[in-house]
């Protein structure tokens, strides 16, 4: 009986642990950020453009502006290039590949989903990007580059979430309308996309969290520069980018400014994920 | 016939796209393959960064990610059994469940700036056991949610039959649930590790690096992806080498334990 | 009497098996009868069932030998649709054969939707033509009273039962030559099972029926016909009756009489 | 194929219908007696030809049921006692053809007093109980079919009385005239009438099982 | 709870119980003809005491497992069959004891020739119908069943054949001596024996059925 | 007679439920008779059984009322379940009154360590004393033959049929007075099943048997008392043989009958 209860007050503390690490998260973000919130509220913050170290190191003016722009830009660039492909890949995976395709094409992209997102920066930068500044010039490291490596990099993730929404499809639901005379594409379309719709979006909107607050892919290719993107192929910087890149020698209130930033990131992606967590992808069970 | 050329349209485009993209992703694999092959040799896993090694930075690595491991996953998985196993359906739970799995999905560059703040700042300096704590909390959440899926699939059946059998509800839980769940659960922390062992971000500003064979926890502390990052930026074509070889080391390390998860621990499905 | 389908020797082998799962079956379907396939576990009713309609070919690899003849609306000529190849074939075949499965299948649309759905398929386009043919399939169905109200909404709103009935007269509205059951009962409460029963009994005035079923009671009280299979054959085939008191073969008592094993 | 309760519903036809028929037989034996019209006894005879035939089919019909619906509780009830019923009405018709194949060539040569008072009222008693039988059928009230089985085996004890005391009476006669062979067939003949009403109480008994339950338990 | 097998198990044991009791007592029966030892005949009639209650023990019992086993093919044609061969068993029963009733006054009074020439042989026949039926009732062997079958239909026919020649043969007599009675009566005796066989052969027909299967027929 | 449990006017409400689910149910269960309850599905049926090992205490918020009587070996004293609070009544009562589940749940451990599981609970610790109730158990589920030379693999690897009578087994060899059966055989082949009923036909000669079944042939063939709930009433109780014959309730005729709605 004693064991009983200590297994049940173990667990239990633990569980707690995990509300107070979340609430932490805010609260520590928050305390560090105060003293930028204070210099430069909230709506001055995202609308200013500026990023610009005080003499001393200490002060400055800063805004988050730019960041915010390349984060949501490389995201959507990212989308566009990948929602096609992946779905293309969770089809074919569903519902036309043969069988003895199937599973090592899913588990090969399973298994890419796994790699870690540096080593996409990696080939991005050596490889991927002086490509794309061959195909349509500007610089190597740009907006371009990274939403589309960004892109490459969520289309594993995205595909398999979407295949699995996908394939929860009864095949006896698949069946039946094959039964009543309907093509491959009519399965999908009336069937299988209707069926899985939530899971599918639900996938999409997970993706677009992880290249919001992608780090590493983007810090290589993004170029970090802080200045408006006028082309895509032009150089910019995003959130994570900012943070990864400035934080080593950064003075007080940038320091703050970056917790700032990182709070702003932290809010963005909750919402994103709240969305797709609770509206796309509730749990039944 | 109109509806049989649509279809064909569409399974021609759906395999093209799915061809593009594997493509794309051969592409990448065989690239670090040459690259890694190129620059691999004896040489890097007996020497440390300052020469041009990685000895010490892999071995950071795994220590870093082992001593994550074994702080998040036993908080992880006993958060897991309280919510699927005490509190089922109570509204403590439930707010659990969900905000842990909001922090799974939080960009880690972020659980990485809180560390700084809570264990770099106050301490005075990038320290391991900052970057430790780092990737335990992001290992937390993705045990809680393994577990607490896992144990999902436990039937319902079988606790109520332990209870039958005049068994306590820890007992049931002990001996009967968690072995049950056994190999989901080794197969979740498995991908937890290799989830968090590639992590780079939350790093950068907690153990940040080391040069040095040196591993006191309660200093900057070596570790593989950082020091990718740094090599890979590094002008020079033998430093690029060695981020080539890092990467293609630290691939092929994720690679192999989702393959032991898969084939090993494959768990058994019906359909 | 009108044949509406006979297999002729029929074998069939699914992928990576062996052995053949169903070993030479030659069993005649009359039209506008109900015919029962009973038999243990893993014989091959649902096999053999599967087959009539080629919904196998959905997955790859499936190897048939022999024939399954598909005679006309007057019992005459008789196609063998193992030879089809063309999708447009099957599509063809599969709006002449249709198939009811185990768990209900509502398509993720409204009601209306789900019965104009197959119509739509095979070419109707005409709005009123479509609504008229899904009333006069509802009713058939004994269901139009219960959703004439609620056409628009989603069919996975119904219960268990209705959603059963609901996928019969959306195959029925087809017009199909004959319907396949595979246990379509299985899965649903006893009331909800008599009236499928019911509507299978009223069915085979329009078409032929062949049914799969677990349920000896079921199949004893349904069926004109049965065919009692093991392991892959076909042990015995005749009038319902015959079977279930005068049965020829000792496997076929044994099974009735639940001396099996 | 036809639901259960349809398939009942014709078994309860068919026996109903022969139970009538055994009942109008009676009926016109009864007319013909008091008329001495052999030509009557002739038609109610033939009214009962192949009689086996039809309970065979019943029979058959019964076994089918049992076979594919596997009936229970009232309904299983209802079919065992008809399936009982159909011997007792092959009984109960060829003892009606025997009455009538022992009466027929007699009529005229019979004293009338003893028939009018005696074989009337029996085979009038006969008619009763078949009559209430044939009700009994019918009827789904319990409280109704319990009146109409007691006013059945009122009836044949009645019977019973009778035959008693024709066969007494009959015997007087026999002391009077020559022929005794004669007198013994034609009570013979009237025992059959006896006989009937014994298989309608039998009917009756298993009528009550089917409709109210309990414990089948046949009469000798 | 027994199993359906031990249940019918039971009942075909009970019911062959019930065909061995009628043969042994028609054996009785023409062993005390022969010696014209009415004891034994007393002793026959008491061995068939409670038939009718035995059988009825038997029909609730089919009933019971019609309720609770549905039981099918085979089964179900070997309960059905029983459940109407125990109203021929009934009749068997009451026909020996009406035969035993007929002769035990008679025994001493009659012409023993007439009995040796044609009573025993029809008994024989009669015993020779009930042991076929008894053989049957054992036997799981098909040929076995349809010769046992054949066996009894001609024993059947041996019944009515000499039940014909006995009646000319006792009318015969019957001009030569006084009573006429009393000759009718025996002859009623006898017939009882010829309607053992036939109750016998319509057993025969039910066991058929149950055995090997086919429609059931009722022989009126 | 024996009684093993009786249950005084009792009463069951789910939490978060309006309604009583059980409304005053009164039901003695003979001891060494097989007991089952029948209706249609939602009656109550499982509830009922689930009650009387208190195995809904493992969710909170659950209401009785009224009595549940467990007698003791002799048919005698008797104590009221409901009365318990402590965990360790609890756990003994269930010890007492062992339960089996529609799905068969063998422990994810080896055949032998099922087995002895319950028993280590109990406190028993001797190896050979384990060995030997796990044998006789196994004997006496006819699993023993089977198993013997594996009873160190894991029970994951038998059949559907043989999990169920290891479970049996499992509950058995804890000597239970009662055992509950909660449609023990809907999961099963027609073989397994009747595998099964033949054992629970024979465990009533050492203990108490009540089970919930879907199928009344089921029910006729192994109960010797059978009780129809029906909205969460006890409509009729009785012998087994007069509720599938003679039934008083029309309510209890019509669902026997097939006529029920
Ligand atoms: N897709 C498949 N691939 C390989 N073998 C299969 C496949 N589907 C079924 N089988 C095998 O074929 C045999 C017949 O299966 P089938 O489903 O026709 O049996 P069934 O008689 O319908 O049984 P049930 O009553 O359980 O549905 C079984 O042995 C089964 O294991
Ligand atoms: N945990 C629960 N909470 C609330 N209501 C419940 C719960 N479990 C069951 N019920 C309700 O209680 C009623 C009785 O359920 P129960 O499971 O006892 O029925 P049953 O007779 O066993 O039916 P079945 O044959 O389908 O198993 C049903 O209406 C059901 O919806
Ligand atoms: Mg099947
Ligand atoms: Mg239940
Ligand atoms: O996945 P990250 O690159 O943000 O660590």
């Amino acid at each position: 009986m004693l064991f009983n209860r200590f297994f049940r007050g173990l667990s239990h503390t633990s569980a707690w642990l995990v509300l107070t690490i979340l609430f932490a998260i805010i609260i520590v973000l928050f305390h560090y950020s105060k003293s930028a919130i204070g210099d430069f509220g909230f709506f001055h913050f995202i609308t200013n453009s500026k990023w610009i170290v005080g003499n001393d190191g200490n002060g400055g003016n800063f805004g988050g502006l730019i960041p915010i722009l390349g984060t949501f830009l490389s995201s959507l660039i990212a989308m566009v290039f990948a929602i096609p492909i992946a779905m293309g890949i969770a089809i074919f995976l569903t519902e036309i590949a043969p069988e003895f395709l199937k599973a090592p094409v899913g588990i090969a992209v399973e298994l890419l989903a796994a790699i870690p997102s540096i080593i996409y920066g990696m080939w991005g930068l050596f490889y991927f990007g002086p490509l794309l500044q061959s195909w349509f010039g500007g610089q190597s490291n740009s907006l371009l580059t990274a939403g589309v490596v960004l892109g490459i990099m969520v289309i594993p993730f995205m595909a398999a979430l979407s295949r699995d929404a996908m394939n929860t499809t009864p095949s006896v639901l698949v069946e039946s309308a094959y039964s009543m005379g309907a093509t491959r594409y009519e399965v999908i379309k009336d069937i299988v996309f209707p069926f899985a719709k939530k899971g599918i979006i639900g996938s999409v909107i997970l993706s677009l969290g992880r290249a919001l607050g992608e780090t590493m892919a983007v810090a290589f290719l993004i170029g970090g520069v802080f200045r408006f993107p006028n082309s895509l192929t032009s150089a910019t910087i995003s959130i994570p980018v900012l943070i990864a890149n400035n934080f080593g020698e950064a003075g007080n209130l940038q320091l703050s400014a970056m917790f700032y930033m990182a709070l702003i990131l932290f809010i963005i992606s909750f919402f994103t994920i709240t969305i797709a967590k609770f509206y796309f992808l509730r749990k039944t069970d | 016939m109109n509806r049989l050329l649509l279809n064909k349209i569409v399974i021609t485009l759906s395999t093209l796209a799915a061809l593009i993209g594997i493509s794309f992703l051969l592409w990448i694999l065989i690239t670090l393959s040459i690259r890694g092959y190129h620059s691999i040799d004896w040489h890097i896993f007996t020497t440390d960064l300052v020469n041009n090694g990685l000895r010490n930075v892999i071995i950071g690595q795994f220590i870093l990610a082992g001593i994550a491991t074994v702080i998040g996953v036993p908080v992880g998985m006993m958060a897991g059994i309280y919510l699927r196993e005490y509190g089922i359906n109570s509204k403590f739970s439930m707010i659990v469940r969900n905000l842990s799995d909001v922090m799974m999905s939080a960009p880690s560059i972020v659980i990485g700036i809180f560390v700084y703040g809570i264990f770099v700042v106050p301490f005075g300096g990038f320290n391991g056991w900052a970057g430790v704590i780092a990737l335990a909390i992001l290992m937390i959440p993705i045990v809680v949610s393994t577990t607490d899926s896992m144990l999902s699939l436990v039937p319902q059946e079988l606790r109520e039959a332990g209870i039958a059998l005049g068994a306590s509800k820890a007992q049931v839980i002990y001996k009967i649930v968690l072995s049950a769940a056994k190999i989901g659960l080794i197969t979740g922390v498995l991908l937890a590790f290799a989830r968090v062992i590639g992590e780079t971000a939350p790093l950068l500003f907690t153990s940040a690096n080391n040069n040095f064979f040196s591993f006191g926890l309660s200093n900057q502390y070596p570790s593989l992806t950082v020091s990718i990052y740094h090599l890979a930026l590094f002008p020079s074509q033998t430093s690029q080498n060695l981020a080539w070889a890092g990467s293609a080391i630290l691939t092929l390390l994720v690679l192999f334990i989702n393959l032991i998860t898969r084939f090993i621990f494959k768990p058994r499905k019906q359909k | 009497m009108k044949l509406a389908i006979q297999t002729k020797d029929f074998s069939f082998t699914y992928p990576k098996t062996k052995e053949a799962t169903l070993k030479g079956i030659n069993i005649p379907i009359y039209a506008n009868k109900v015919t029962a396939l009973i038999g243990p576990s893993g014989c091959g009713k649902s096999t053999l069932l599967r087959s009539c309609n080629r919904i196998h070919d959905v997955y790859p690899g499936n190897l048939y030998d022999g024939e399954i003849l598909l005679y006309d609306n007057n019992g005459e000529k008789a196609e063998n649709i193992l030879q089809y190849k063309k999708e447009n074939d099957l599509i063809n075949l599969r709006q002449r054969i249709g198939m009811i499965f185990q768990k209900p299948t509502p398509f993720p649309m409204s009601i209306k939707d789900n019965i104009t759905y197959g119509l739509k398929l095979s070419g109707i386009k005409n709005k009123t033509e479509l609504l008229d043919r899904a009333e006069i399939a509802l009713k058939g169905a004994a269901l139009w009273e219960e959703v004439k109200d609620r056409l628009n909404n989603s069919a996975m709103g119904l219960s268990g039962g209705q959603q059963q009935r609901l996928c019969i007269a959306r195959a029925v509205a087809l017009k199909p030559q004959v319907l396949l059951f595979d246990e379509p009962t299985s899965a649903l409460d006893p009331i909800s099972t008599a009236s499928i029963e019911e509507l299978i009994s009223e069915l085979k005035n329009e078409l032929t029926v062949l049914i799969v079923t677990h349920n000896m009671q079921q199949a004893s009280r349904i069926s004109d016909y049965t065919g009692f299979m093991y392991l892959g054959d076909l042990v015995e085939y005749d009038v319902t009756e015959t079977i279930f008191l005068n049965p020829k073969e000792k496997k076929t008592e044994d099974y009735i009489t639940g001396r099996f094993g | 194929m036809k639901t259960l309760t349809e398939e009942l519903n014709d078994i309860n036809v068919a026996m109903s219908k022969i139970i009538n028929d055994i009942l109008q037989a009676n009926r016109t034996i009864a007319n013909g007696l008091e008329k001495c019209d052999t030509d009557m006894l002739e038609t109610a005879k033939k009214s009962l030809n192949n009689m086996s035939s039809k309970t065979s089919d019943i029979d058959n019909k019964i076994i089918k049921i049992l076979a594919l619906y596997s009936p229970e509780a009232r309904d299983l009830r209802l079919i065992v006692s008809i399936f009982k019923i159909t011997n007792e009405l092959v009984r109960a018709s060829s003892n009606t053809r025997s009455f009538i194949k022992g009466f027929s060539s007699y009529c005229d040569e019979l004293d009338m007093q003893t028939i009018k008072e005696y074989a009337m009222p029996l085979q009038k008693a006969t008619i009763e109980c078949l009559q209430g039988v044939f009700d009994m059928v019918r009827s789904d009230c319990v409280d109704e079919i319990q009146e109409l089985f007691n006013g059945v085996l009122i009836a044949e004890n009645k019977t019973d009385d009778l035959y008693e005391l024709l066969q007494e009476n009959i015997f007087k006669h026999a002391k009077e005239i020559e022929d005794f062979t004669k007198f013994t067939k034609i009570l013979n003949a009237l025992r059959k009438s006896e006989k009937i009403a014994d298989r309608a109480l039998e009917i009756a008994n298993l009528l009550l099982f089917a409709k109210i339950g309990g414990h089948i338990g046949s009469v000798e």
